[in-house]
Order: structure tokens, then C-alpha cells, then sequence
């Protein structure tokens, strides 16, 4: 049992406010609405599957907002992306519209997947969002098509996709890394290690905490940051895709974070998970990526609190009109259970 | 639940309970294993009762876990490895259909995977199409493994048992949504997987409705209407799906002249399919009243929504519709009565 | 060859060239496609034709090259990936089931992975369980996929066009037992594959065949040999599995009261059986003269050694002789010829 | 394209005699004699092939004899090993009889897998061979799950499995890498790097020709070694079973060779693979394991080579009489059909 990821993995550390210098104060507070934005949404979700009116399986993102938003930074719409189980904020960052989601999770004909998906299974194309399931490993060998895609079209587009810890135990996985480097594949490989697959630790599954290495023996070029520095996150994904862009194969992201909900769900599962303890949840929480960017441009006198909270409420009310507009969305019809069995 | 009563869930436990306590060569692992979510209260705490050492949760790899059971089987051991959704075990197909179902015909019979894989059929609450499926059709296509699918609370427990005390492949699915159902249990006997076939559970002289699983279920419950409603049906539960019995059905059908099969699987190519070709191949068709005919999912994936969720799965006043309107299509009956 | 014919194998390769040639979307990868041997000669030297860019030689990846060509046929692509037996597609199911298959269904059809999965029937020459076997029936029981098994060189060529050209995934299966046979080809019409369905090969009154890719062969010959004895075979090639299309077939049966299924495939839960089933269910049983029949595999896997191989696969002699004997039940057939 | 392996895979070095110092000579001739037996035995069956008498797909081992000898020194009949479809080597260096092996490849009753499996199927159960199938990588796992029921035994056995470079590029042996490294079960993999899978120069197929870089991944220990220096391989078997043996887990041995023959059959297949040159093939002759070990035998003068040539035709007379026997040997009988598909 190894503890490679050092202070990464530790809760205790890295809990500082984010340094945000060299910065522009309105990409911050760009990034910061995101986050914002994602984490007012899925706490929406939650209200809405303890309510009873969300009933399909969710997994909700709270406390991983920084990735999907740090890895958005940089990529463009034509860029091809491919989420998981755990994909709200994949595609939230990436432009997804609120209402949209809520939509499909309500199981709504507006929905971004026409409430055929529900949560688990969403689409974006137009924001280059191409898909997002449930099923463990399945996007990846399929995002490294899609940069193959991009590679054909000679555009220097990119494919993305994001995966977890547990995917990586997925052989399909390795034999989609072994293609991207072989065939010199766009793809920027996102791994987002919450150190947990669903109620089992890392340290349970595999003899390694740290993903990369799965990367680097498939020759990829590696960025292992803190997953909830956004700022952080923003700036491997560059360094990763300037390689990808020219034509220089995959890149592997490994961002280490940690999700205060439970697996799937609204509650916080404290104990459901092997190894999961509240005192975790806690410690993890003071590594909130939101908060650290918010404190960061405080402390740089960037904004204040007063401003943020307005900001907030802002969002909050957005989220509102969007869900209760969800809401009045219709069900599908009958005949689309059919008729979007074949093209 | 009464003292006396138990659940198909605890039925399934009770299984458990009885090989690990009986058969030093039993283990068991999975995905989900040190966790109740997965696998409802099948196999509550398991763990803690038999060890870690015998109840292994795995990493994310059907494939591999499929295989190293099949390794271990191939050791003396008795593995019952555990796939929380049929779904994922299309990760395993080529340690199921390649390896774990052929190797004892391909080596001269010198060699059993004698290991169970337990799939679970875990469906509705708009889980969606990766999430939803029954594979059943697929592995009874299969030779070389044996299926079974147990639809009552004694069968949970004791084809269970039965599955992993065979020195053959068994895939053995169980449904969540029998999960709750309640039965009073006689004492463990333990039974030859091979001498087990289709069972009759209720007598009938109007039709004859064959159900898998949870479908031999709904079909019991339909019968009980339809019987208030003055048509008697012989309902068979048909438990096991590879090597393939369709004697007793047979013999029903050639009492009954009318044969409905519900599945709550696809069609094509699928089990119910399967049951009428073998009834009408094997049967005289003047015994025939009327075209059989069978009860299925559309030919879609399962959508989320619940709005369609609702009419995509089997409901009893489906199947019950689908058995009056049999009864009702006197033209053929009578004409047909006269043959008989 | 003369002249003008040309073999399906190289119907197969001008398939390709008419499809590499005309659109720029269109590239192919696989095992093997850089060697002479994986294909027979039914992909000769491509990639010198048209560069390894587009003809992509790969790893011994399934489920990855499968996954791939996927994401590529998201991003407005057609691949086709090859898979030179069907058994290594058993390593890539979760990429063929979970994902082509569901796909459009569950992101609410905005999304169509229209890539084409050739798989090769490749058996025979002792080349024993995991070598040998003929999945078809399993694809055509999964909404979502389309699956078409030429028996004819034009349909080898034209349908790997159609299905090319399809927005849905399509599983194309070609049997390296036809590989040999010629025919002339007319010049290329591009079909659309949703309009395509069972073909009747031969016009006959006494009898319904149906075959399924060489099965649909070994029905003609055995047609031609039942003419010459005064029996006058219906003969039907399925062509199209899923969605399988039966009118034809219920037409003919209409006619002929007697129905044969071949399928060089395991009988439980497969094509042979659902073919029976479908026309079963739908046609009034008085219209059969005698119970249908299916000619399949035994139920168990290739055996390697040739003295017991040259029993497993089904021989024209004995389709033949399940087809007399079909005639032969005059009992049946006086007393249903009244009935029709 | 990265060429990791150095002198290992270049056929220009290592050609010289195998240091012998530190062996037994009587040992020492007991290995030469099975290198020599598995030569002898695929030329017959070479020349079967050639005659039309075996018909089922054979994958010769010809210069690839060391790693299955070397291995198998260190093995006892309760260890469990699992073989690929190119399994004649590893089948008799356990101890299969030569006998039931031909019988086997031509389809006869007395066959080791009684003429239903043919070359790709073996079996040698009381050698402790389980069994080799041609499903690349399909037996990695399942080794592991011999290894497995080892540990579970106490009694110091391991599961061994034998797999080729190609057969790293399939999803499912990276999971029992795993499976095994979490679970510490004692396995021995046996990577035979040939550097080609088929027709595919391992550069063609990953970016490093070094499979040990997996193992590394997974935290195994590793050995890698000339494949073609039998006392090497037996050395590192030896190194990495040590530990297997006390329960700490596996162990990830890569042996580097060539094979002489083509992928299948009995030709030379120059050619037919993308990258395999003839002059290859020559080089790597001059790398003969048997001759190697030969030549370090007569320059220590422990042998003379009339002393060779006697026990090689000694060798080819058995082979004679075995051929003889397996050839009288009955077919399979219809009923075994049906019969060997249930227990
Ligand atoms: C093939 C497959 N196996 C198992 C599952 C059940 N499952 C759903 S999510 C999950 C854990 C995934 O962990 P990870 O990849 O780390 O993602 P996270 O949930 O931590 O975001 C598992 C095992 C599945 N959906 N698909
Ligand atoms: C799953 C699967 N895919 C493809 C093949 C075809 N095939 C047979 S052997 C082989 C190459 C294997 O290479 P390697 O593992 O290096 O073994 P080697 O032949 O070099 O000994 C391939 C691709 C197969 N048998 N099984
Ligand atoms: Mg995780
Ligand atoms: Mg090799």
C-alpha cells in the first residue's frame, strides 16, 4: 500500500488560499461563477432527490467543481468531450445550460438528452459535450476515437475524456492509453482521483494511490496537480493540450480530489464507504476549491465578500427560474421510446 | 414478514450462509462485496461473519475478478463470483463464453470451472439503458453453461446451492424486484443442478403461461386473476434456461393447446422465442388452438424517463390481456376442438 | 474465374475500394489488416492503396479499437473495424452493447455511432472452441444494432456499402466458407440498409427454406437437389437479422405449410428458432402442414479434431434429408390440405 | 518508438556461450536434453504440418525453448500453470509427454486433451500444466485464480502464467496485474517478449518494447533477461519465486526472444510480418539458446560434441517411436461430442 500522492492525498494540506497572481480579476470571477454555479446546481439535485421529483440515479460532483471547470478553461467547443456517472459538472463547465439538466434529471422532454438519458447519461454537442455513462471505463476508448477524429480533421482539436480512480481498473482503459500513444492520439485523459470507487478506498484496489503511473508507462505525458486548485488544474490542461494541439499525442491529467456526497445520492454515505469517515468529509472540506479561490481574490482585495455573496444570490436566482422552467417541461411521448432506437 | 416467512433476498442470503458454512471451498467475490448497496439484502454482512479472506470485494474489473474465479475453480475450489448488474458483465463475456464455458469440452473433460456468476437483474427507478438489462437469451445460447433463474423464494435459495455445489459454469440470475417477496422454507435439501427443470406451479386445462424469473411471477399472479375470471391456466416456472427442458411444457401445451411465454427481455433471438420454436418443433401443431405468442420488451433500450419506463417493462394487466385475448379467439378454438 | 465473374471475398475487397474511393469519411481498422492473413483475400493490400492512415493496423485491442472507431463515427466519420473472427468480439462487448447499440437511444438520438463492425465466421480446419464460433443470433437480439450476414457475393459487396452508409452500428458478418464462391456483379447501387430484408433466392411451392448467410448457400444447393427429385423448395435468405423483417417468410409458409431453419449456430435462443417463433406467433396455425424444423449445431462447442468436426457442421445432405422427411409426413399434410 | 530493451533485443548482441560456472553438470544436460526434446518435437511437428497430417493450427516455439525450460526449473506439479496458443514448450518442459502431444496435434483419442483441443488446447494436469488456450491473454486472469486458490492452500504453490508481448495490449491483463499486486497472490508472469505479435513488430504496436514497465506500474517485482540464456531465466525464476513462494505476492518475469518460425505453421513467414527480415532471422539464429548452452558446455569441457550428437539422436529415436504410437491412436469417438460439454 502506497501513499505516492504525498500531500496531495492529505487532506490537511493544501488547504491555503489559491494564489491567484498573475491573473486576470475577471477570468477569476469567471471561474469562480462557474464553480459557483455548478456547486448551487447540485445542491439543487440534492433538494430535488430528497424531495422525491428527481428519481433517477445522480452522482453528484460537490467539492470536484474545480476540474471540470479548470480543464474547461482551455478547451473550445469543437474539442470532443466525454463524461461518466459523474458528468453534471463536466458538462455545466463546458457551457451545458442549467435548465437543460434539470430537465433531464426530472426525466423531461427538454432535457439535454430529451429525457431519454436522466442523469447519467447527458449530452452537449453543441458545447462539445459528446456524452457522458454510466458504465466504468466506457467514454474512454471512445474520447481517444474522438481525438483520432480531430486528428483527421487536422484542426488541432482534441478529444477529452474524463474517468475516475476506479476506472483505471478497467482494462480497457490501458489498451485505450496504449492506442492514444500509439496512433500519436489528441486526447487529453482527465483523471479525477477522489481516492474512492464508490464505498472502497484506493488503498483497497489497487497497490498505488497515484493513477499516473499507468500513464507513464504507456509513455504519456503526465500532470499530477491538486485537483482543487482550479488554478492549478487550468494551467497543466494548457501545458497538456499546447503538446496535444500540434499533434504530439495524449496528454494524462491526474487531478486528486475528494467528493463530500456520498457515491450516488444526496446523503453524505459517512461509513457506507469502506474507510469513508466523517472526519474525512470534514477535513476535506476545508479544502473546499471554491472557497480557496473566493479567499485568494479576497485576500488580494479583489473582491469582497459582500460583492461574492451578491454574486451568489445572482446565480441562486438564476437557478430558480431554470429549475421551475424545467419543471414545466413535458414528459416524452410514447413513440420516442422507438423512434430513437435507429437513426 | 411473519416468523415464519422469509424473503427471496434473505432466501438468497440463506444460501450463502449454508455453503460458506458447509463447504470450506466456497468463497465468494465481487464488486460491492463490504457494502450493502449493491446487492440489497442478499448478502448482508457477509463479511464480517466469513472474513474478508472469503468474501472478497474486488477492484473495478469484471473481466479479471470473472477470471481469477474461473482460476480458483480450476484449483478445487467452489468461487461464487458476484456481478451486481448483468450490464457489466459484458466487460466479462470472453472469461464467460470463451474460457469458463468451454474449457472442460476443449480439454478432454479434464478440466471444471466449477465457479457460479451470480447476476443480478437490476432495473426500473429510471436507471436506463445501461443499467437496466437481462441477458438471460444470451447465456442460454451458450453451451457449456448452465442457467438458472430462480422466481421463488425457495428456488432463490436452494438453486443457488445447487448452482455452486455443479461442477459446470452456472450463471444464476436473480431480480431485484422479487427481492421482497415473502415464502415459508423447508429445510435446505441439496439437489443435482442437472436433474432440475421446469415446474409446474399452478394447474391448468386453458393455457399454459411459461415465465422466467420474475415473469414466472408476474405469470403466477396472473393466473390467479384469471382464474377468478373462469379461465384456468397451467403456469410453468421455467427455472432453468441452459440445458434447456421442454418436456413438461410440451405435455401442457398438448393438454392445453394454448401457450403464452413472458419474458422480460428482448425478443429477438431471446428465450421466449426459444421456448415456443421448441414447443411447436416438438409438438403435433394440430394440438395447436391458437398461434402461441409471447410477452417482451419493445425493441428499445430502457429509457430514464419514467414516463416511458412505465410502459416499457411487463405489467400483469399486459400479460393478462395478452391470455383473455387467447382464450377469446373462438373461431380457432372451436375449429381447432374438433382435431383434438 | 472467367471473365465476368467475380468471388465474394473480392466482392468483399471492391466493397471496400467503392467505399474508400467515394468517401472521405470511410476508414477501416483492425488486426491484421496490414498482413494477407487475417482476411483471406478479401482486403489485399489496401493500405498500400489507400495509406495506413486510413487502413490502421492495430493492437491486440478489442474493446479499445472498438471503443475508437466508435468515438471516431461520433465525430462525423465511418469507420468500419474488423474483427477477423468472431470470437475476439467477445473481449469488445460492453463497446458493441453498452455503447454503439445505446447510444442514440439514450442521449435521445443526437448522437450515431454509424460505425460498421465486420466480423468474420471463421471455422473449420480444427481450429477448435475458441476459434469457431458464429455469434450472430446474440447481435440480433440487442435493439439498437442492425446485423446482416450476406450469403451472395453481390450482397457480400452491397451490403458492406449499405452498411457502411447506415447511421446506426452495424454488425456485418461474412463467412469465410463463401469466400470461393463467384458470381457476375452488376454495377453498385447504394441500398439503403433499413429498406433491405429476407430475399427469396428461389420460387418453390412444396416447402419454405430459410437460410442465413452460408446457411442461405447451402439452401440453394440443397434446393437444387430437392428440384431434381420433384420437390419444389421456397428458398429465403434472412439477409437482415435485427431488425428482422418476416413477412416474406409468412407469406411463403402461407403457401408452402412446411417451414426448414437453417443457421450454422447454436439452436437456443438463436436465429432458427426466432424465425420459427415469428412466423408461429403470426400465421394462423392452420396453415402449417407439419410442425417447422430447424437444422443447427449441436449444443456444444468445435470440437478441434477433424473426425468429430465433419459431424458438427451442418452438411447440404443432411438439410436435404431433414427436408425429405419434412415432405415425407403425408399423414400430417392429407389432413391439413383440407384444412387450407 | 522507444527502443528500451538495448542489447536485449538486438540480435547482433548476446550470441555469446552461456557462462555455465556454478552448475552441475548432470543438471546442466538435463536442461540441454529438454531445449533440445522441444527443438526435436517442433521440427517433427513442422514436418507434419508439411505432410498434411496435422491440420489443427500449430504455433511453433522454435528458438523461444529457454524461457519454458528456465521457468519450468523451478516449478513442482502442484505449482499451476497456464499456457497460450503457442503452448508446446511450456507443455513439455513440465514434463508433458511427447507422445500425447503428437497424438494431440493430430486429432487422436490419446491426445493430451483427448484430440478435442488440438495445439492451442493442452492440457498436462498431473505436470501441473491447467491448461493453454489461444484467446490472447484469456489465461492471465485465470493464473492468478490458480494462484489464488494456492495462497488459500498454504502450502507455498504458485500459479504461473506464460503470455506473449502482444497479449499486453489486452485490457485484461492489466487487471490481474492488479487483482494480483491488491490481493498479494502468488503468481509468476512469464512475459515471452518475441517482439512481434502475428505479423506486428512490437514498435508498430506500443511506444517501448519493454513489457516490464507494466509490471513496474503495478508494483511486481520484476526480472528481465535474455530469453535466450536458459541458466538467466532460470536464475530470475528462481529470484522472483523465492518471494511468491513466502506469500509476498507476485512476480513479473520478461524474457526476450525471437521466434524462427512464422506466427503460425511451418514456414519462415520472411516477410508476411510488417518489419520480420530475413537477415532478422538469421542474426537471431546465431542467438540459439540450445546452441549457446551447448557451446558453453564443450568449451568448459564438460561434453564433447560427439557426446551431443549421441544424446540428440538418442532424442530423435524416442520422438520416432512416439510419433509411431500417436499415430495408431484412435479418433475421438462421436459420442465424446456431446459428452466432455457438462462435468
Ligand atoms: C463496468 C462497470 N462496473 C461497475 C460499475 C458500478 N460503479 C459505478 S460508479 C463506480 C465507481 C467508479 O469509481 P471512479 O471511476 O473512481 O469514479 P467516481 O465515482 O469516484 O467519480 C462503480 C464501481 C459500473 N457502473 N460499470
Ligand atoms: C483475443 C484475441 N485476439 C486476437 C487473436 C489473434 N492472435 C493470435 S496470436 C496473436 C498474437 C499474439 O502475440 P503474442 O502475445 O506476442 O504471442 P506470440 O504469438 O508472439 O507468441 C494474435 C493477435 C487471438 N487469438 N485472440
Ligand atoms: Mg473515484
Ligand atoms: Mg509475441
Amino acid at each position: 500500500m502506497n501513499y505516492d500522492l504525498g500531500d496531495l492525498s492529505n487532506p490537511a494540506k493544501l488547504t491555503d488560499p489559491i494564489d491567484v497572481s498573475g491573473w486576470n480579476t475577471g477570468e477569476l470571477i469567471e471561474i469562480y461563477k462557474k464553480m459557483r454555479l455548478i456547486r448551487n446546481v447540485e445542491d439543487e439535485i440534492a433538494r430535488l432527490i430528497n424531495s422525491g421529483e428527481v428519481k433517477c440515479p445522480s452522482h453528484l460532483c460537490v467539492g470536484q467543481e474545480a476540474i471540470a471547470v479548470g480543464v474547461s478553461y482551455h478547451l473550445r467547443n469543437t474539442d470532443r468531450v466525454f463524461g461518466t456517472h459523474r458528468s453534471h459538472s463536466h458538462y455545466l463547465a463546458l457551457g451545458g445550460e442549467p435548465k437543460s439538466l434539470f430537465a433531464e434529471v426530472l426525466g423531461r422532454r427538454d432535457g439535454c438528452s430529451k429525457g431519454m438519458g436522466g442523469s447519467m447519461h447527458l449530452f452537449g454537442g453543441k458545447h462539445g459535450f459528446l456524452g457522458s455513462v454510466p458504465i466504468v471505463g466506457g467514454t474512454v476508448p471512445i474520447a481517444v476515437g474522438a481525438g483520432l477524429a480531430a486528428k483527421k480533421d487536422g484542426h488541432g482539436d482534441v478529444g477529452v475524456s474524463y474517468f475516475g480512480d476506479g476506472a483505471c481498473e478497467e482494462g480497457v482503459v490501458h489498451e485505450a492509453f496504449n492506442l492514444a500513444a500509439i496512433y500519436e492520439i489528441p486526447v487529453l485523459f482527465v483523471c479525477e482521483n477522489n481516492l474512492f470507487a464508490s464505498h472502497m478506498d484506493i488503498h483497497l484496489r489497487q497497490p498505488s494511490d497515484r493513477m499516473s503511473r499507468f500513464a507513464e508507462a504507456n509513455r504519456i505525458n503526465v500532470q499530477t496537480v491538486d485537483g482543487n486548485d482550479v488554478l492549478a488544474v487550468a494551467k497543466a490542461t494548457e501545458t497538456l493540450l499546447e503538446k496535444s494541439r500540434k499533434g504530439n499525442g495524449p496528454g494524462f491529467l491526474e487531478v486528486v480530489t475528494y467528493r463530500w456526497k456520498g457515491h450516488v445520492g444526496a446523503a453524505d454515505d459517512v461509513d457506507v464507504g469502506v474507510l469513508r469517515k466523517e472526519k474525512d468529509i470534514i477535513a476535506w472540506k476545508k479544502r473546499d476549491p471554491i472557497q480557496r479561490l473566493r479567499q485568494g481574490l479576497v485576500n488580494q482585495r479583489k473582491m469582497d465578500d459582500s460583492e461574492f455573496n451578491a454574486m451568489d444570490r445572482e446565480i441562486s436566482k438564476d437557478l430558480m427560474r431554470a429549475i421551475n422552467e424545467a419543471k414545466k417541461s413535458p414528459y416524452p411521448e410514447q413513440n420516442d421510446l422507438l423512434d430513437y432506437v435507429y437513426a | 414478514m411473519t416468523s415464519k416467512t422469509i424473503s427471496y433476498s434473505n432466501a438468497i442470503q440463506s444460501g450463502f450462509c449454508y455453503l460458506l458454512d458447509n463447504f470450506e471451498e466456497v468463497f465468494v467475490l465481487g464488486q460491492g462485496l463490504w457494502s450493502p448497496w449493491y446487492v440489497g439484502q442478499s448478502m448482508r454482512e457477509l463479511e464480517v461473519t466469513y472474513g474478508r479472506e472469503r468474501i472478497m470485494d474486488t477492484p473495478v474489473s469484471e473481466q479479471g475478478s470473472t477470471g481469477v474465479a474461473i482460476g480458483a475453480s480450476l484449483c478445487g475450489y467452489r468461487p461464487i463470483i458476484v456481478h451486481p448488474r448483468i450490464d457489466f458483465m459484458l466487460m466479462a463475456m470472453d472469461q464467460i463464453v470463451n474460457q469458463a464455458a468451454k474449457w472442460s469440452h476443449m480439454l478432454g473433460g479434464q478440466a471444471h470451472p466449477s465457479l457460479t456468476i451470480r447476476g443480478i437483474v437490476n432495473r426500473g427507478g429510471e436507471q436506463g439503458a445501461q443499467h437496466s438489462q437481462a441477458l438471460q437469451s444470451w447465456f442460454a445460447h451458450i453451451p457449456g453453461l448452465r442457467v438458472v433463474m430462480p422466481s421463488t423464494v425457495s428456488d432463490a435459495r436452494d438453486l443457488l446451492i445447487a448452482s455452486v455445489l455443479s461442477d459446470d459454469p452456472v450463471i444464476y440470475i436473480d431480480d431485484r424486484w422479487l427481492y421482497d417477496n415473502e415464502e415459508e422454507l423447508e429445510p435446505v435439501v441439496e439437489l443435482s443442478l442437472g436433474k432440475i427443470g421446469p415446474k409446474i406451479s399452478q394447474e391448468g386445462t386453458d393455457l399454459t403461461i411459461v415465465g422466467i424469473g420474475h415473469s414466472a411471477y408476474q405469470s403466477r399472479v396472473v393466473a390467479a386473476r384469471l382464474r377468478e375470471n373462469g379461465i384456468y391456466s397451467e403456469v410453468i416456472d421455467l427455472r432453468v434456461l441452459n440445458p434447456m427442458r421442454v418436456e413438461t411444457i410440451i405435455r401442457s401445451v398438448r393438454k392445453t393447446g394454448r401457450l403464452v411465454v413472458v419474458d422480460g427481455a428482448w425478443s429477438n433471438c431471446g428465450v421466449a422465442g426459444e421456448v415456443i420454436a421448441s414447443v411447436v418443433e416438438k409438438l403435433d401443431v394440430q394440438f395447436l388452438k391458437a398461434s402461441p405468442v409471447r410477452v417482451t420488451l419493445p425493441s428499445a433500450p430502457a429509457p430514464s424517463s419514467g414516463a416511458l419506463e412505465k410502459n416499457y417493462y411487463i405489467s400483469e394487466s399486459r400479460i393478462a390481456s395478452v391470455c383473455v385475448k387467447l382464450m377469446g379467439d373462438k373461431k380457432v378454438t372451436s375449429k381447432l376442438e374438433r382435431v383434438v
